[in-house]
């Protein structure tokens, strides 16, 4: 214990000292960043500067030829990542026709603004100075123009490359509803944002993330109806990551989310441009990672979980219904084995006689506690869930088959698993399904409430679950109460809970969110009948 | 420097004292005992008289906004003497912690686990109710409203379901007890359940809105004098004369439910609604040991004496000998016992700030 | 810094887990390890040289009989009739350890069957335990064996396959002809705890001989304090259930007003009142019965369909309603068992007169002055108006 | 089961004594050992079934042997 705890000591000692130099070598790239090295005069050491830090890679092409009065130019660009076609056109074709049109004109063409204003046939142009921004620029798909005797650099936006069409997401697959989902480029996802949200308030601000992937993250929000506190607060926790890598969405979500350690997760993901456009007009924000379909938002609340975008589009009623059905099969997902444990050995007593004459005569034989059991068939259907994922679609159909054959029938005429059991398994596993947003959440707490039911009983589950509520009324995801309209309770909000109010009705944003402009629309929207005025009119004019 | 910095909303203080009542559920056995089938008339007579006691609670935290009641303490008998007063009610809400842990357990030892020690039941529960202390005061109040909610729907649906069972009979002769045995009765629910609300002194100073306080408390007390009502009427209506001589009446009514042998055996509610409103009532009183301990000894925060309390309130529960003596104890002294500290003190109180015009 | 803290925690909460884990589980016991009881038979043995022996017949449930879609064995006995003998009745129950492997289990215990010399032995001792203990229930039925207790769980019901099943679903359909008291532990108990009231439960009998040997629940075993002290046959029974305001359904024989031919009126509904009165320090009961029916078959061919008949055989529907009250009240009296409840109404109406009436109560129920007025309607003749029978010339 | 318990009252330290040395909270250390001293020798007690008085004992001592207040 002692050892173990010097260990501890001697392992904080070297965290700090870790910090401390961080602390120190942070310092020095903030100076070496201030003071940018600067293009030279002469094409060929800027050339070989360029060689030397990114010349020997094979998707770099460096382009080099004169034009006009024999202006030495070399054009550099990543093959892969820009438009061939582009180059060609508007950047090779312009400038190399350049030096046939006019001659006379052609001579004063040594400044490099005029090249820029006259010739290209692009849309974007940059002009850097410093070989940072000329690599950065090259790297993500830019084509950078060096001029003989010149010191700044043309930087062309040529970035192209191939992505993936607007399909259907695999995630959230609707029957009413758009069927567009994101793709993995950011400029096609902020695109379908805009396309939804044609407003001018709809700010997009973006920023690079990740010392070496440089990966571009954008911020979408209303402008007047996010909180202007919410904004800054995921501008600092972005600021705040300095790493040196961040490939999809998740990383972002897991250097900003407010509770690291939870099972629940605090910040909401969707690939579904029309959700994401929801959530922004109620006063979310949303990050954008390049490179991942997936959508982060913030703040998340619980209920969230349990929303689907679809339910706004179908009527009240049966959105309503639909929506009672998945708190229904999330409660069914969590608490169908525990409560089963608990009941077959601890409360027999709770259990209807006839019944209990079924499941104890199943039970007959069974060598194994209904803990173990629960347990063992809990792991396994796991097991079957993720070799389904993963494997190739006809391979996993047959892994599924033969799993659910195996535990399904042999192992119940074996007498190794009691047939109710198996029952109550495959409706925890069909109804966690239900609520895939909250299936990690829900695993954990499945497997602990057996833990705790095996343990004692429904005092154990009741426990357990006061626990996980104290947990959950503690939770604040970016200062807005994880279980908001329920826990501090907002009647107004209630709306779009278990009940999902009529879109008329709902005239206001959720109250610890979008408080900030709360009307979303006009107080008397409900529809009624034509008046008798208007009757009359359309039979005048039938 | 103030220790905590949550804020509870008008709605939230109200469910949380409905929910500190409806904590007190199963000690309405104790004056079960003394009152029988009137019961009823004892509870409301209890409620009744609570009500301009809980007002005096109220006048007296609002005369000092802000500070709790061993602030209070302080201002009203000077620094020491308010001490000494602070230090008697932090024992006597300790005594009252560790006196809920031991009802939590006995009720499970009887009727669910009797094999079990009973101090794996009290570990499970003390540790939940730190945990919920540790998250602070806000926390706690966000959850009243859901558990408040479940236990009057419990309550509801029981009652429901046992409408046919039920006797109205069994309330006649209405009031047939000695006037001695009412007065004991009405005595212990006032100690029991509504004049623990003077714990709510110590919450009070949290709240967002101080103009509702008033009215909050008290329909939280009628809300649970309401519930308490539902399930005594239930228990006796159902039971008769058999209500007196089993340990739960609540349980052994519920468990009579029988409706086309598919609603039946349901009595697992009784035990779930008690935990969750159990949690409210001793969280509270938890809170307010360790808060008023951290303010005795000027500590910044109240979190580090949250574990070493909860395991000193254990051993505490743990010194008694069974729950007959329990009992007695309830019933005829401790109700006797807690009038210094529900009615004398906060009224001494109220009179010293009248005629010394505090606050200055 | 904070994951420091967060580690110790993972490591407490695991060491709790493992240490709650270390110490067992103390209650668990699995579907397979019970012995589910479903009724239990409380004997006096009746042996010369032993006196004061109790014998207890508990019926288990052999569950691995009863196993769903397992057709092969289903001839073999799905239960199995313990029994045990003993000084009281909790040694007795904890004596069953020496002869089942697994430990009887009462929460779905159905009914509670005394035999008939123990219960005029006295049964408030044997009582006890099941009120008392966590496991049992009271909403258990209680039932009077003719003879032993012990014979009654042996006779295999037709239709059950369990015999305790079977008898509570027999105690449960007693609803239709309310000539039975159906009484369940609870209402047991209640009257067991009364001064005046006396208890009562059904009779059990077995009728029949050798293997067509089947059960038959019928009229009322009367208790006076916990002793047996008499019996009420079925139609005293369903006079006490008229007072009793349990009457659900049921059939009424009465002679057609124009023939000799019977008409067979069904209870469709039926409401009792009790009320007492105190006239010169004399009780008086009054007992007001409203009755609704139908014209449930008639053996006769008369026309009943008019007024004057209706109302003719309303007054004889009335008049066997007051005999049949009647008689259960001539035969409680002679048994000087209060099985209506007459104290408590008393004690309900008038507690101040009750603590002097209460001592003397034995002496005056035998005289109690009892009025009974009947108020019975007939509403509907079944699908049909008239007889099945030729048309009359 | 000494052991037991000694190991979690070491657990209990370990939770909560490292945050407040680290914020310099000395006096809620001391209080916290205090109480926590109290709370190790009150369970100490019990293991070792020594019997301790209960509380609600003086309780019934005050009001029925010195006031003769109670009601039975």
């Amino acid at each position: 214990m002692i050892s173990y705890i010097l260990k501890k000591l001697r392992y904080l000692k070297l965290l700090n000292v870790n910090y401390a130099d961080d602390q120190k070598k942070q310092g020095t790239s903030e100076y070496g960043q201030s003071t940018p090295i600067k293009l030279s005069q002469s094409l060929e050491k800027n050339l070989i500067a360029i060689r030397n830090l990114i010349g020997n890679n094979f998707d770099v092409i460096i382009r080099e030829f004169s034009f006009g009065d024999h202006i030495n130019v070399a054009l550099i660009f990543l093959s892969g990542m820009t438009d061939q076609s582009m180059i060609n056109e508007n950047i090779m074709k312009p400038l190399m026709s350049e030096s046939h049109s006019s001659q006379n004109e052609t001579l004063k063409i040594k400044d490099i603004a005029q090249i820029k204003a006259r010739i290209l046939s692009v849309g974007g142009v940059n002009q850097y100075s410093s070989y940072d921004e000329i690599i950065d620029g090259c790297l993500s798909g830019q084509s950078i123009l060096l001029l003989d005797e010149c010191n700044e650099a043309l930087a062309i936006m040529t970035t192209n490359w191939k992505s993936r069409a607007v399909e259907e997401p695999k995630t959230e697959s609707v029957v009413r509803g758009p069927r567009e989902g994101f793709t993995e480029s950011l400029l096609t996802n902020t695109t379908l944002i805009r396309r939804k949200i044609m407003s001018p308030d709809l700010k997009i601000e973006s920023m690079k993330l990740g010392s070496r992937t440089k990966t571009n993250v954008c911020i979408a929000y209303i402008q007047g109806i996010a909180n202007p506190l919410l904004i800054e607060e995921i501008k600092r926790r972005l600021n705040r990551i300095k790493t040196d890598s961040i490939l999809e969405s998740g990383y972002v979500e897991q250097f900003i989310e407010d509770a690291p350690f939870s099972i629940f997760s605090t910040v909401a993901n969707s690939e579904k441009p029309d959700a994401v456009a929801a959530k922004i007009l109620e006063g979310r924000a949303a990050i954008l990672v390049d490179g991942t379909p997936f959508v982060l938002s913030v703040p998340m609340v619980l209920i969230e979980s349990f929303q689907s975008s679809e339910d706004y589009y179908s009527r009240p009623f049966f959105a309503s219904l639909i929506r009672s059905i998945r708190f229904l099969a999330y409660f069914i997902s969590i608490f169908a084995p525990s409560s089963y444990v608990a009941l077959t050995t601890f409360h027999q007593e709770l259990i209807p006689t006839p019944l209990l004459f079924s499941m104890a005569g199943a039970q007959e034989g069974v060598p194994f506690p209904a803990v173990m059991e629960a347990i063992m068939m809990g792991i396994i259907f796991e097991i079957l869930r993720e070799a389904g994922v993963r494997l190739p679609r006809p391979v996993g159909q047959a892994v599924s088959i033969v799993g659910a054959l195996v535990i399904g029938e042999s192992a119940v005429t074996a007498g190794l698993i009691g047939a109710p059991m198996v029952i109550v398994v495959a409706l925890t596993a069909v109804s966690s399904f239900v609520v895939s947003a909250q299936s990690d959440s829900g695993g954990v707490l499945r497997i602990t409430f057996v833990i705790l039911a095996g343990f004692i009983g429904i005092y154990g589950i009741v426990i357990g679950q006061l626990g996980v509520f104290i947990h959950l009324a503690s939770l604040r995801s970016f200062g807005t109460p994880y279980l908001s309209p329920l826990a501090p309770l907002s009647i107004r909000d209630l709306k779009d809970t278990i009940i999902r109010a009529p879109i008329w009705a709902m005239f206001t944003r959720p109250r610890t969110i979008g408080w900030h402009d709360p009307e979303r629309q006009e107080f008397r929207l409900k529809p009624s009948s034509p008046s008798e005025e208007t009757k009359e009119q359309n039979k005048a004019v039938r | 420097m103030k220790l905590e910095k949550g804020e509870i909303s008008s709605s939230q203080l109200m469910f949380l004292v409905g929910g500190f009542i409806q904590g007190s559920l199963l000690t309405l056995a104790f004056a079960k005992d003394a009152t029988k089938h009137d019961l009823w008339l004892a509870l409301i007579a209890a409620l009744m008289m609570s009500l301009p006691l809980a007002l005096v609670y109220i006048t007296l935290a609002l005369k000092f906004p802000g500070q709790n009641l061993f602030q209070i303490n302080d201002a009203v008998f000077g620094p020491y003497l308010g001490k000494l007063v602070s230090f008697q009610y932090i024992m006597l809400f300790l005594m009252i912690v560790s006196s809920n842990l031991w009802f939590a357990g006995d009720f499970f030892l009887t009727f669910f686990f009797p094999e079990t020690p009973i101090i794996v039941i009290m570990i499970m529960f003390a540790f939940i109710c730190a945990w919920g202390v540790r998250a602070g005061i806000e926390v706690i109040a966000r959850m009243s409203i859901i558990l408040v909610l479940f236990t009057i729907l419990i309550a509801l649906t029981t009652f429901i379901l046992l409408l046919n069972e039920m006797k109205f009979s069994n309330f006649l002769p209405i009031f047939d007890i000695p006037i001695h045995d009412f007065i004991q009765g009405t005595n212990i629910m006032m100690a029991i359940p509504f004049n623990e609300v003077i714990i709510f002194m110590m919450v009070i100073p949290y709240a967002n809105k101080m103009k509702q306080v008033k009215t909050s408390v008290l329909y939280g007390l009628m809300i649970g004098g309401i519930t308490s009502l539902i399930v005594v009427i239930r228990n006796t209506a159902v039971l008769g004369p058999l209500a007196d001589i089993v340990v739960s009446p609540s349980m052994e009514a519920v468990r009579l439910i029988d409706l086309g042998e598919i609603i039946e055996r349901l009595e697992a509610l009784v035990g779930i609604g008690l935990i969750l409103s159990m949690f409210l009532k001793v969280s509270v009183f938890y809170y307010a040991t360790v808060l008023g301990m951290a303010q005795l000894l000027k500590l910044r925060s109240y979190v580090p004496l949250v574990i070493p309390v909860g395991i000193i309130g254990i051993t505490l529960a743990l010194t008694n000998e069974s729950s007959i003596q329990f009992t007695y104890t309830a019933m005829n002294t401790y109700p006797i016992f807690s009038l210094s500290f529900y009615i004398v003190l906060p009224l001494i109180s109220l009179l010293i700030v009248k005629i010394r015009k505090l606050p200055k | 810094m904070k994951r420091i803290s967060f580690c110790t925690f993972r490591c407490l909460i695991i060491c709790l887990i493992l240490i709650l884990g270390t110490t067992g589980c103390w209650n668990r016991r699995e579907l397979n390890s019970l012995a589910i009881t479903m009724g239990a038979g409380i004997d006096k043995l009746e042996d010369e040289d032993v006196t004061d022996q109790l014998q207890l017949t508990v019926q288990i449930v052999k569950t691995s009989e009863i196993k769903v879609g397992d057709k092969g064995n289903s001839s073999a006995d799905a239960f199995w009739n313990a029994r045990n003998t003993g000084k009281s009745l909790f040694e007795v129950i904890r004596g069953f350890t020496h002869q089942s492997s697994r430990k009887l289990y009462w929460p779905h215990n159905q009914v509670i069957i005394f035999g008939r010399s123990l219960a005029e032995a006295g049964i408030r001792e044997h009582i006890d335990f099941f009120v008392r203990d966590q496991e049992t229930r009271l909403g258990v039925w209680i039932l009077v064996a003719e003879d032993q207790a012990s014979d009654i769980f042996e006779v295999k019901p037709n239709l059950e396959r369990i015999p305790a099943i079977g008898l509570a679903n027999l105690l449960k359909a007693q609803k239709a002809s309310s000539q039975t008291t159906a009484i369940k532990l609870d209402e047991f108990a209640t009257r067991l705890m009364s001064k005046t009231t006396a208890p009562i439960a059904a009779f059990v009998k077995i009728s029949g001989q050798g293997s067509k040997k089947s059960l038959l629940v019928t009229g009322t075993a009367v208790f006076k304090q916990d002793k047996l002290v008499g019996e009420l046959n079925k139609t005293e029974t369903r006079g006490l259930l008229w007072v009793l305001n349990k009457v659900k359904s049921g059939i009424i024989d009465v002679v057609s007003p124009e023939s000799n031919g019977k008409v067979s009126l069904e209870i469709i509904r039926a409401k009792s009142k009790i009320t007492p009165e105190i006239i010169e320090d004399k009780v008086h009961m009054k007992v007001d019965i409203k009755e609704e029916g139908n014209i449930g078959s008639q053996s006769c061919t008369d026309d009943l369909e008019n007024r004057q008949t209706i109302k003719k055989l309303e007054d004889e529907k009335n008049a066997a309603i007051e005999s049949e009250v009647k008689a259960a009240l001539s035969k409680a009296q002679k048994l000087n068992a209060d099985i209506f409840g007459f104290g408590d109404v008393v004690h309900q109406k008038f507690p101040k007169e009750w603590k002097e009436l209460e001592s003397r109560w034995d002496e005056i129920f035998p005289d109690l002055e009892v009025e009974v007025t009947v108020e019975g309607k007939i509403r509907r003749s079944g699908s049909s108006k008239k007889a099945v029978a030729p048309a009359k010339e | 089961m000494t052991f037991l318990l000694m190991s979690v009252f070491l657990g209990i330290i370990l939770f909560e004594v490292p945050k407040l040395i680290r914020n310099k909270h000395w006096r809620e250390l001391i209080v916290f050992s205090s109480l926590l001293s109290m709370a190790f020798i009150l369970s100490l007690l019990q293991i070792l079934d020594v019997k301790v008085p209960s509380p609600f004992e003086g309780i019934n001592f005050l009001i029925r042997d010195v006031l003769h207040l109670n009601y039975k």
